[in-house]
């Protein structure tokens, strides 16, 4: 696969399509992927990869990048074309700058899941029909696709691309995810158990603000955590309290933007589900408002600005059945 | 003499849209409705003024409770304000019974200008619910202090 | 004593008598109106009054047919069989004012006895 | 830091009966910034004013907290007062100190505490606020009439009279309204078609006066000064420039079983039709659903009579856009449908009819010609019982809670003329109270009584039953004797209550005027602003706005129209600089403000920026239109980046007040 994207990528630079390339490079270690622009067919070679570990949302990239001058070429998993086309929604990136290269994804890995399950020295890796095959410095170990997944690729919502200008491999379909069996599970608790289960999730935080910066719905030009004159910036914690309104805000600024991309669990350096928190917000918008997935089009109208005479009024909360 | 355990009075901040409810609010006045002086209203132009931020801020201020009230339904001043405002509350309501905070804390009654009445019983019921749920201690708590 | 009776007559009944505007649309509806020596909206007004023990000793209680009719037609939701109802309750009540004891029960048990007979022995049955 | 002055009023004992106004005014003059701080017996008096004013110089102040009544009383007072003194009037706010404390709490240490609280809110916000300045939008000098009943005509006359435009939208084919269903008026038999179709014909020479008949209001959009109004002419499918309403058509029509509205369904009418002789415009129309040609294609004889060539049945509903500057309501009424009041018989005997169709029955005009026959036999009634308070004043929840108001009066006339014209007539009335407070009005139910020998009954009808020799049995009470009457009547007329109109309603929703839970409009105070609704530029004329008899509609009509005319004078009207206003440093251009905007007041420019490393971007960032602008502040939730805020609540202000209410513990 990456043969094929660095020749075609290539090809696309040397007919003057594109300028420039947006994909991805390893950094320290093999597993540590960071997004990268390339503007030669040299630096592809050098530098581009594409592997097991490229988990990667590029579309958050192009805010910036599709404003400068010149085409850029990005290559976009299906679940990342559910971000480009909510920022194409919103205006944030400038289409006729982009091209797009769709590539399949069966689910990418992660480095410090893969060292969790005792994986130790990585130096490489590959995908071998149902397994990922390691190179590590203790030999080859091979590893099931379904233990290697993390949660977001375990319940693959879509293999589908929104959108695209040219297509490698097969496209796919969107899925019967079982996104929501954990919220389910959550709401099914009694508020004491849920509000324990939080309590020892959002305890864990450090306020480094790494799901908010790879949040492809998180792209304000000034966060209001950021601005003094919002009246709730904060840098650091100043009171326990902070860090409950910042994710709750938070969660709250991307409801109905959110397209369930998962980055910002995969970031955390702490490994709180955050994306559960959004997962709530999609779940209750689908049961209130009919069923809305931020990033399937460009045109609808989000959830909440949009409204109807009869929506539900705020007391369901307390009136919907079960522990809820 | 022993101590006496101070009765707990909870802090309650209610929202009111300019048009209806802080209309409403005055009528109760008006007609000498009581409902318990832990109510402070702040006055918004709309419903749909009300930002979750401001919410939360006042939890994190220490507020027991926060009430949020507009006009019906279809009866905006500004048309549609209210529907936002709707959503806007259902859906945050709902994510903090999902943390596990107490839903009955947070409220959204719609009282038009000549529910007088509405607005104070509205008022009483909820300092009542509130006072029963005892100081707000979760949505701080959810993180742990140390 | 009035006071008292007035008061559990608006208890037992559940009726706000202050509610009545005198429209008098319960006696032009009642069929026993010209059996009656008060009349339904008399009711209203002699129990807003407190004149308890007037209609407790007047016939017209057992003349009203409980037929609801004045339930049915009143515009202002007032009840006036209610009250009727609940000044027959307050005299059946009263009779004797030697309900049973709970002492007194134990001896008077027996297999065949339903159990509602003992609570509504408690209520009216002198012995 | 801003320099606050704090005024605590006493309102007499309004506030310092409940509220230590000295300990509030004492402690006030702790908090930061302040540095005046006073309390007055009245501080909306002119002398409490001018010390204000006398405050703000000699203090120097940029702000001003007044401790009072609610700002919806008394806000503007202030705010003029201190802009006389130099200061910008937006630096004021208000501290609810009457209406939310004093007024609801009676011990006085609870009332002072929360007194003193809300002060510290009002002067957290004041810190906030920035001097403002109100902007300009012009006036449209156009005024809409909704309703074409008698409200409606008077308005529209008197705003046309002072020489500004107006249109008047009316559903039926023809204006005039209720009123011309009437046979007399009150108090003074004037014959209501008498006085009524002048005017009528008025509206229609009137040069200022447009009328759209047959029409509907279909959108409105915009704000006071400039409505934008789309107006469905329905189908009548006669062309009206025309029809000259000589009547041939509706002669000559063979669909002749259709219920003629006009007479309660009395009579019948033709599927063409002019609804009546003084119609305005006298055009004829086709009613869909009964002509044969529209029905299924078979007849066209009206096309074929028609000298004018005026029948189109091809005619399509027509959409007109208007612009105004202002709007009137007038709706009206109708009588509420009888179904909850079966004991009355309405449903089981034809002899049991509701007072409007009594007016028909004594119509000149109506279906009998004026003589009053039953309408099961056309036989004379000699024993009339008339019933009041059918469905008024009901609580129980199958008629209104409130009264009619017009009922009293018109059954007196009833009555009346009855046995003027049939003194062989047995005349009954049954009331609860009568109520008769106009001028003249009671004098005019006592002639009923004293010289027209009408037997007036206090008590209720309980039940009529129609009995098989078309007799009606009433049974009644008679309070006062203390008995049980039974009447037998010939015929029993029910004072039905009467109900705003059903297309008030959604009516309602489009203008955003507010109503109460009866249906009737909110006019903008009860007492001091009885004719505006809340919503600025739109007016409140007759029924709508609650039950009204002609003199009372009629006077009300002309309070509306002074007011639209006061609207309509204006060149320019300055508008709320209270609008939100958006921040092109932090805004993302997602186009989430302008979703929400019910205005449409937030347009998108590209913007060059430039960026850290010196290099420029364009980026698209929102803008607000303040004279479109309503200030709702829906757009300032809907930004995530907190670029968009409102002016004179923006999010710092807002929770600066939060922060304010829960800082004691």
């Amino acid at each position: 696969m990456q043969g094929m994207m660095i020749a075609r990528a290539g090809e696309l630079l040397e007919n003057g399509t594109v300028t420039r390339v947006l994909g991805w490079q390893t950094g320290e270690f093999v597993y540590d992927i960071t997004p990268a622009v390339f503007e030669s067919a040299e630096e592809l070679e050098k530098g581009f990869v594409y592997n097991s570990f490229c988990g990667n949302n590029l579309s958050k990239y192009l805010i910036q990048a599709s404003r400068k001058e010149g085409k850029i070429l990005v290559f976009l998993k299906p679940c990342d074309t559910y971000s480009f086309n909510q920022l194409i929604k919103e205006h944030r990136i400038v289409r006729e700058n982009v091209y797009i290269i769709g590539i399949p994804c069966d689910g990418k890995t992660d480095g410090e899941f893969l060292k969790a399950k005792g994986v130790k020295g990585i130096l490489g890796i590959r995908e071998e029909g149902d397994n990922f095959v390691v190179d590590t410095l203790y030999g080859e170990k091979t590893i099931a696709r379904e233990d290697a997944l993390p949660e977001r690729c375990r319940n693959c919502k879509s293999k589908k691309h929104m959108v695209y200008d040219e297509l490698m491999g097969e496209e796919g379909e969107v899925l019967d995810s079982h996104r929501f069996d954990m919220v389910e599970k959550l709401e099914a608790m009694t508020p004491d158990e849920r509000f324990a289960f939080w309590r020892s999730q959002l305890s864990r935080c450090i306020r480094c603000n790494a799901c908010r910066n790879v949040c492809p719905a998180c792209s304000c030009e000034k966060c209001v955590f950021d601005n003094p004159q919002s009246g709730i910036a904060q840098k650091a914690a100043a009171d326990s309290f902070e860090e409950n309104m910042f994710h709750i805000i938070r969660a709250f600024h991307v409801a109905g933007r959110c397209t369930d991309c998962g980055e910002c669990s995969r970031v955390c350096p702490q490994n709180i589900p955050l994306h559960l928190l959004n997962r709530k917000f999609i779940k209750d918008i689908d049961t209130f408002y009919g069923e809305y997935q931020a990033g399937e089009d460009t045109e609808s109208r989000a959830p909440l600005t949009n409204y109807t005479q009869e929506d539900v009024e705020p007391s369901i909360v307390y009136t919907r059945g079960g522990n809820n | 003499m022993p101590n006496e355990v101070k009765a707990f009075k909870p802090k309650i901040v209610a929202f009111c849209c300019n048009w209806c409810s802080y209309a409403g609010a005055d009528l109760a006045g008006t007609n000498r409705l009581n409902y318990p002086a832990d109510v402070k209203i702040i006055r918004v132009p709309c419903s749909c003024r009300v930002n979750p931020m401001f919410i939360l801020r006042a939890f994190q201020r220490g507020a027991d409770g926060v009430i949020l009230c507009g006009c019906h339904p279809g009866d905006c001043h500004y048309t549609t304000g209210n529907y936002y405002a709707r959503r806007r509350m259902t859906l945050l309501f709902s994510m903090l019974d999902y943390l596990g905070i107490e839903k009955e804390r947070t409220r959204v009654e719609w009282v038009s200008a000549a529910e007088g009445a509405k607005f104070a019983a509205t008022m009483n019921d909820f300092v009542e619910t509130v006072t029963r749920l005892g100081e707000n201690k979760r949505l701080e708590d959810l993180r742990c202090k140390e | 004593m009035s006071d008292r009776l007035k008061e559990q007559v608006l208890r037992t009944s559940g009726v706000n008598v202050l509610k009545c505007m005198r429209c008098g649309k319960c006696s032009a509806t009642c069929p026993s109106y010209d059996e009656m020596e008060y009349h339904p909206h008399q009711f209203v007004y002699m129990v807003e009054k407190g004149e308890i023990e007037k209609l407790m000793a007047s016939p017209s209680i057992y003349k009203c047919l409980s037929c609801f009719a004045c339930i049915e037609r009143c515009p202002r939701d007032v009840e006036p069989a209610k009250l009727v109802e609940a000044i027959r309750l307050m005299v059946i009540r009263q009779q004797g004012q030697n309900h049973l004891k709970p002492g007194q029960i134990p001896e008077m048990l027996d297999e065949e006895l339903p159990q509602q007979a003992i609570v509504t022995a408690f209520r009216k049955y002198a012995k | 830091m801003q320099r606050i002055g704090v005024f605590v009023c006493w309102c007499g004992s309004n506030i310092a009966g409940t509220v230590d106004v000295k300990a509030v005014s004492e402690a006030l003059s702790h908090e930061p910034g302040v540095v005046y701080s006073i309390n007055y017996q009245y501080m909306c008096s002119e002398a409490g004013q001018n010390l204000v004013k006398d405050a703000i110089r000699d203090y120097n102040l940029t702000g001003v907290v007044i401790c009072s009544c609610s700002p919806r009383m008394h806000e503007n007072t202030f705010r003029k007062a201190a802009a006389s003194a130099g200061l910008n009037p937006y630096m004021v706010e208000i501290a609810n100190i009457r209406e939310q404390c004093s007024w609801i709490h009676k011990d006085m240490p609870t009332a002072t505490e929360k007194a003193i609280i809300l002060g510290r809110a009002a002067i957290a916000k004041v810190h906030l606020n920035a001097p403002l300045m109100a902007g300009e939008s012009p006036v449209i000098k156009r005024a809409l009439v909704i309703g074409g009943g008698i409200a409606g005509i008077q308005t529209a006359l008197d705003i046309a009279d002072a020489g500004f435009e107006v249109d008047i939208v009316e559903k039926e084919p023809t204006i005039g309204g209720k009123m011309t269903q009437l046979d007399k008026t009150f108090p003074t038999l004037d014959c209501a078609a008498c006085i009524l179709t002048p005017k009528m014909v008025d509206c229609a020479q009137h040069e200022k006066i447009n009328i759209f008949s047959f029409s509907e209001v279909e959108k409105v959009k915009g704000f006071v000064g400039n409505f934008h109004v789309t107006i469905k002419k329905k189908a009548r499918f006669v062309d009206e420039t025309k029809c000259t309403g000589c009547g041939e058509c509706t002669a000559k029509c063979p669909v002749k079983g259709v219920p003629n509205e006009f007479n309660l369904g009395m009579d019948n009418r033709r599927a063409i039709y002019i609804p009546f002789a003084q119609a305005v415009p006298k055009v004829a129309t086709i009613d869909p659903n009964y002509c044969n040609m529209l029905k299924n294609g078979k007849c066209g004889l009206c096309a074929k009579v028609c000298g004018a060539g005026a029948i189109d049945y091809k005619q399509q509903d027509q959409f007109v856009e208007r612009e105004y500057g202002a709007i009137v309501v007038a709706t009206g009424f109708n009588p509420i449908k009888l179904d909850q009041f079966d004991e009355f018989g309405y449903s089981q005997s034809k002899d049991v009819i509701t007072s409007l169709e009594f007016e028909r029955l004594t119509n000149a005009a109506g279906p009998t010609s004026g003589t009053l026959l039953r309408p099961s036999d056309g036989k004379h009634p000699h024993t009339i019982v008339f019933v009041q308070c059918v469905g008024s004043r009901d609580t129980s929840g199958c008629g209104k809670t409130y009264c009619s108001r017009i009922c009293c009066m018109y059954t007196a006339k009833h009555a009346m003329l009855t046995r003027e014209k049939y003194p062989d007539t047995d005349v009954y009335v049954f009331y609860i109270d009568v109520r008769s407070p106009g001028k003249n009005y009671d004098e005019f139910y006592r002639r009923a009584v004293e010289q027209y020998g009408v037997h007036y009954i206090k008590g209720m009808v309980g039940k009529v039953a129609p009995r098989a020799d078309g007799k009606l049995m009433v049974q009644a009470s008679d309070l006062i004797a203390g008995e049980q009457l039974h009447i037998e009547a010939d015929l029993v007329v029910l004072a039905t209550a009467i109900e705003p109109d059903k297309t008030a309603r959604p009516l309602a929703t489009m203008l955003t005027a507010s109503m109460d839970t009866n249906d009737f409009f909110t006019e903008a105070h009860a007492k001091l602003r009885p004719v505006e609704s809340p919503t600025a530029g739109i007016f409140l004329s007759g029924a709508c706005q609650g039950p009204k008899d002609i003199p009372d509609t009629v006077s009300q009509a002309g309070a509306a129209a002074a007011k639209v005319i006061g609207l309509l004078a204006k060149d320019k009207l300055t508008t709320n600089p209270c609008v939100a206003e958006s921040n092109e440093l932090m805004c993302n251009g997602c186009s989430s403000c302008e979703k929400v905007c019910p205005y449409g007041a937030i347009t998108y420019l590209d913007k060059e920026f430039r960026m850290p490393d010196r290099t420029t971007m364009v980026r698209r960032v929102a803008s607000v239109n303040p004279a479109v602008c309503q200030g709702c502040g829906a757009c300032t939730v809907a930004c995530p980046s907190g670029a968009m805020d409102l002016k004179g609540f923006s999010n710092s202000q807002i929770m600066a007040e939060v922060d304010a209410i829960c800082q004691m513990k």
